[in-house]
């Protein structure tokens, strides 16, 4: 098997799914003649013409309105924004017509889309160009929300969300665009949605994460074994809607111990909601506080981008605490 | 007190009007068509009306929850006259015209009213917001202006797919105003797409009137700005609409790209069930308006044109007012959605949690439906 | 003290702190001849004219554009949304501009203004005219987030939201806009930001909550008290962002047992932060899961609104589950 | 290959242009302007050109962050030229021309473009997204276009205020497609605010050329959708867009209401240190354009006017850039900003979650700075 880049790997996927399924077109800025300013769609309008591969003007409420209407049409476009924190100027889009289309129409419109988005950190990017707004995708009922770790199961994610019928927001950990390589099979390969996978197995502690943070949290499970010799289980969640909830809850039943490491702002964000449905389903299976490591409920900073975003020792320091941690016997 | 474009607008060379109001024509623009399709739209059009009315009085009984009507507006039966039964039709939420004409039965738009078993979008709907997959009469949302750039997708994937399929959009004066309109327009323009945008201007937007909207000088010149053609018709007259998008639709289909329509009209009665217009509009504005009323307007013409005779269309009349009456009376008996239909259709298979939410409820109302 | 409805008691807040500051205006759609669609602002164009009380075109993202602009020249502007479900054309401005405006220019140009809003169900208004989206405020920093759940602290906090430098989304429950009448002072009254208040003291289940749904959480203490002798804790959050953690620690210190009421979509919705909060900070104390009665993960309904809806009877089961629970010995 | 509106938009009377490419002017339209005060546009303009060139040198050796060069489009500081000290600038990322004239001084650039501790914006922003709250120069956002309406409700602000400012606006070809470019120029008009609305047409989009940004023939014509007077100018003469500011201000100050101007330039490079332009433009194109070049037009324009010496001009350039050099080397050795001010600015006061996270991130640092 080939070893590629996420960026590879993606732009592959795009080129096999395009080839079989004459329904399928991009749209985007500058994702034609230029290739994308990630160079995801590179050479794609060469392959599949201009027609398929849509040159956009500056309006992402266009972009994602025109898509949504492609969709009720019959196609199944793929639109591209070129960061996901440009995507708000088509949020309405989004909240009030794509994710509510087939409900309103008592099924009669469904919008068969996937929007494809960079996000996140550690780019350089500061307030504009670093957000990881997946919270506010999580929390919008009739949208799926899809985020690959690697390019092995990008591929099989993006393939997936392509052929559903629900609309997707496929997020896209642009950190991690060139970061490694992995072998991603060349044919046919999907990855089911709505189910996580177990990146790390371990019995001491679960962490469970997504995206870039996914290696960060690796990288923590490698050091606290190192040094304080603690097992972490690391689940990949991949899809955060509609979430896989039967893996976490085998995972904490297991540790009883357990954090998320997320990228974005912390206030309300998907951590949040990981720590909601375990303190309401399983409270006695729990030895410690659920912990968040997160961004920071500030816009995204550029000259101190390094200490804002989640690292290996803020990781561990949660780790640590809820390895640590043993009921007081406080009471009421 | 009378800040209507309107007197100017007639006035205007661009400005399209075959019947005048008393209900004479310019003959020579008269469209060709047969007096059995006239009647159709006549029909159509008081069908519309009576409906309107009806639902303005269900609502205060509290037998419906909401109306939207469009009283005045019933003219634009032209606009889905001029196209084909395949092409697409994108409507706001005065459009029930359209909808009729297209052949959406008016069972179906009664079962929505109440939101009963019947209706398609199982009661999840404020009435007035229905729309068909078979008639290519798609479901509004709410916020303003945002199906403007769906029809125009969908106009691209017809142009993409060569079915010659024409998309039409329907929208207000003050939908101008919104992010929609102009990524519509821009979009449309830039990808030449076969797309019809026609806008009522029924000169409000709830209590703003057009002239507090926007200091264009007619709504039709904002074409301008996205290098578009556009037509400026007397939105009272079934045969002008009708004309204007039968050419808008021609150009469309001969791959020639898509037209604005500014349609200058009046919506004569409240914006809504919730509405007051007497706080911000004058009893002689109004008047003024219903003196230009679509329905007098055309029935005159039918009549003086022996297409119809006065008894003839007050025989159309009673029958649709029995029909209506006989309709709610049977849709009013119909049960409501079970209560499933609250969770499905959120996506294609209902997932988990979902599933969970909705057994949990279940389960807390005792079994209730 | 004059008894009056939330809507009176609004109105009458902003025209006394107009009277007060010039560099107040109001705009929005149709709230100066017309008086706003709930009448909230009627008479005010009469009294303030027509460049203090503006009607705008019909552009959410204009007014809050246009509102941000008067703010940072120093005007103190009060955007109203005609219904939250209306404000995501708008979104770009809040979350791009409005909530980063003081951080990106270093504190040189802050953004003065509150957006009022009415939001929530209950009124008949499905899809559109029923949402809750205080979620997606509370997960954007450099906004604050009011809700008051009735008139008297209506007056107090929309004064502090107005005299406040910080950005505020002031959200109306608009099911309780004329629900009921209550005592408001007539001369100036402020309640502080970031403090919650406890509606109702009691020793058994704290219950967390805010606007429309607060009155359910009260009515069902009533029942459980009277049918079950459970003694609950209400507790009024008034502002979610910044939030009291003070209060809600002390509360489930004393209760041990806490669930939240809210009316919004449940994934990822505020109570969410609420539980994530809780287990994060308290889980040595916490005697029970941490429950959360919400709207629905659907879109919002029109026919089956009042199942929609959390529900005196929907609280109760949560209140009995909470406090019927003990620890199953369950472990690793 | 060739894409471009610039030869057919010299020919349309619309079009303003007052030193012709050659350096030779239109006598009788050179706007009344002392010789100091040219030298004073000369100087700024060639520090825009020198500060361009040398940060997209450190940005390639990794020095700053990124960069936005505004090599091309120097001709705009006639813009700012033609405002009061008092009046307000809503910039785009390319009116670095604009901040210098008003006074912003150099040091404060350079030490943004390192984001060490003496930035106002403390590290903040991405170099190059700057502002300033003494000079009136508004700090931009990334996201395009939303600063249009900004600066249309500060001006009318300052119109209720009574005050005689006006609030101009910088934006791109590429911004006209955006939401507010629509909400702006249409509040703009209905409540004809004291605005300059200028749009700097460099013919791309990032590699979007603008004739597939929209189908209007010229963006100037988009002014007449909002029924707002426009202006075309050539965008790369300093005395044109001076001169089309100054009438835009003059209507403005009067009460006359807003011009929407659009200034025909050209970006000679990259769209940031993160672009090709190779891949989307010829080296014909650009080298056309290179013959248009604002500063090599205005200093032969300096120099056959006597307002200049060759020597002169040579020194100037060469100042500029000592003076450059000596301020990167002093930004470079200041310190970055403290930790807190990660948390700072987000409120007025710093609420409980914030210090705490503070706190939380000072500990698990060892009380890291
Ligand atoms: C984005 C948005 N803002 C506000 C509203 C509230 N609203 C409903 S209809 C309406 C006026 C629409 O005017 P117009 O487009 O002229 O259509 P008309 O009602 O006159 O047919 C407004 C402001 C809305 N539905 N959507
Ligand atoms: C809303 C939004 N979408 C996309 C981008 C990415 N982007 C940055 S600059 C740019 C092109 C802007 O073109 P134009 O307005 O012509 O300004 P120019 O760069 O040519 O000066 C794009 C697409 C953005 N910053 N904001
Ligand atoms: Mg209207
Ligand atoms: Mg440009």
């Amino acid at each position: 098997m080939p070893e590629l880049t996420l960026v590879e790997s993606i732009r592959q996927t795009l080129s096999q799914e395009m080839e079989q399924d004459p329904k399928i077109v991009l749209l985007g800025e500058d994702i034609g003649t230029n290739g994308g300013v990630f160079r995801v769609t590179e050479g794609l309008i060469d392959k599949f013409g201009p027609e398929r591969v849509i040159d956009t003007p500056l309006s992402e409420s266009g972009i994602i309105g025109f898509a949504t209407g492609m969709a009720l049409y019959g196609l199944h476009p793929i639109p591209e924004i070129q960061f996901v924190d440009f995507i708000w100027p088509g949020w309405d889009q989004i909240m009030s017509e794509l994710s509510k289309y087939r409900y309103r129409s008592g099924g009669q419109y469904p919008a068969h889309l996937v929007i494809r988005t960079p996000y996140g950190g550690g780019v350089g990017g500061a307030l504009y160009h670093s957000q990881s707004p997946e919270a506010y995708f999580a929390h919008t009922p009739g949208l799926k929300v899809v985020i690959p770790s690697g390019p092995k199961d990008a591929k099989g994610l993006l393939t997936s969300s392509i052929r559903d019928s629900d609309p997707v927001i496929f997020m896209e950990p642009k950190r991690i665009y060139r970061a490694f390589r992995e072998e991603v099979p060349e044919g046919e390969f999907t990855v089911p949605l709505g189910v996580a996978s177990v990146a790390r197995e371990g019995d001491d502690v679960t962490i469970l994460s997504y995206g870039s943070m996914l290696h960060k949290a690796l990288e923590t499970a490698d050091k606290v074994r190192d040094e304080q010799h603690i097992s972490c289980e690391v689940i990949d969640l991949r899809t955060l809607l509609p979430l896989d909830i039967t893996t976490i809850e085998k995972s904490v039943k297991k540790t009883g111990r357990v954090m998320s490491v997320t990228e974005d702002t912390k206030t309300a964000g998907f951590g949040a909601e990981l720590s909601a449905l375990i303190a309401e389903r399983l409270i006695e299976y729990l030895e410690a506080p659920i912990l968040r490591v997160t961004g920071f409920d500030t816009p995204f900073p550029f000259v101190h981008e390094p200490d804002y975003l989640p690292s290996v020792n803020r990781i561990q320091d949660s780790v640590l605490q809820i390895y640590n941690y043993s009921y007081g016997g406080a009471s009421k | 007190m009378f800040t209507l474009s309107s007197k100017n607008v007639e006035e205007s060379p661009q400005f399209k009007q075959i019947i005048v109001p008393d209900g004479s024509v310019k003959k020579d623009l008269v469209p060709k068509v047969s007096n059995k399709e006239l009647v159709r739209w006549y029909r159509t059009m008081v069908t519309v009306r009576v409906l309107d009315e009806k639902a303005m009085r269900l609502q205060r009984q509290g037998r419906i929850g909401f109306n939207v009507p469009t009283t005045g507006q019933e003219a634009h039966v032209g606009a889905a006259a001029a196209l084909k039964d395949t092409d697409w039709i994108f409507p706001a939420y005065r459009e029930h015209g359209a909808a009729l004409y297209r052949g959406l039965p008016l069972r179906t738009i009664v079962n929505h009213y109440f939101g009963n078993n019947d209706d398609p979008h199982r009661g999840r709907r404020l009435p007035g917001l229905f729309g068909s997959r078979d008639q290519r009469f798609v479901n509004p949302s709410a916020p303003i202006g945002t199906q403007i750039i769906h029809a125009v997708g969908a106009a691209y994937a017809a142009k993409y797919l060569k079915d010659g399929t024409v998309t039409m959009v329907f929208f207000g004066d003050g939908a101008t105003s919104s992010n929609d309109f102009h990524s519509g327009m821009n979009f449309a323009k830039v990808f030449d797409v076969p797309c019809v945008l026609i806008c009522q201007n029924n000169q409000y937007a709830i209590s703003l009137p057009v002239k507090r909207q926007t200091k264009a000088k007619n709504l039709v010149d904002k074409a301008i700005g996205y290098g578009m053609p556009g037509i400026q018709v007397d939105g009272n007259d079934v045969f002008a609409v009708y004309s204007a998008v039968s050419e808008a639709a021609k150009r469309a289909r001969k791959g020639n790209g898509p037209t604005f329509i500014e349609s200058v009209t009046y919506r004569l009665g409240a914006h809504s069930s919730s509405d007051d217009p007497t706080r911000y509009r004058s009893k002689e504005e109004v008047e003024t308006w219903e003196a230009r009323d679509p329905i007098k307007r055309f029935r005159t013409y039918l009549i003086s044109q022996a297409i119809l005779t006065e008894e003839e269309s007050k025989q159309i009349d009673a029958d649709i007012v029995d029909n209506l009456n006989q309709l709610v009376k049977e849709a009013e008996a119909v049960e409501k959605p079970p209560l499933e239909t609250m969770f499905t259709d959120v996506y294609e298979e209902m997932p988990w949690h979902l599933k969970e939410q909705l057994e949990n409820l279940r389960r807390i109302m005792g079994g209730g439906k």
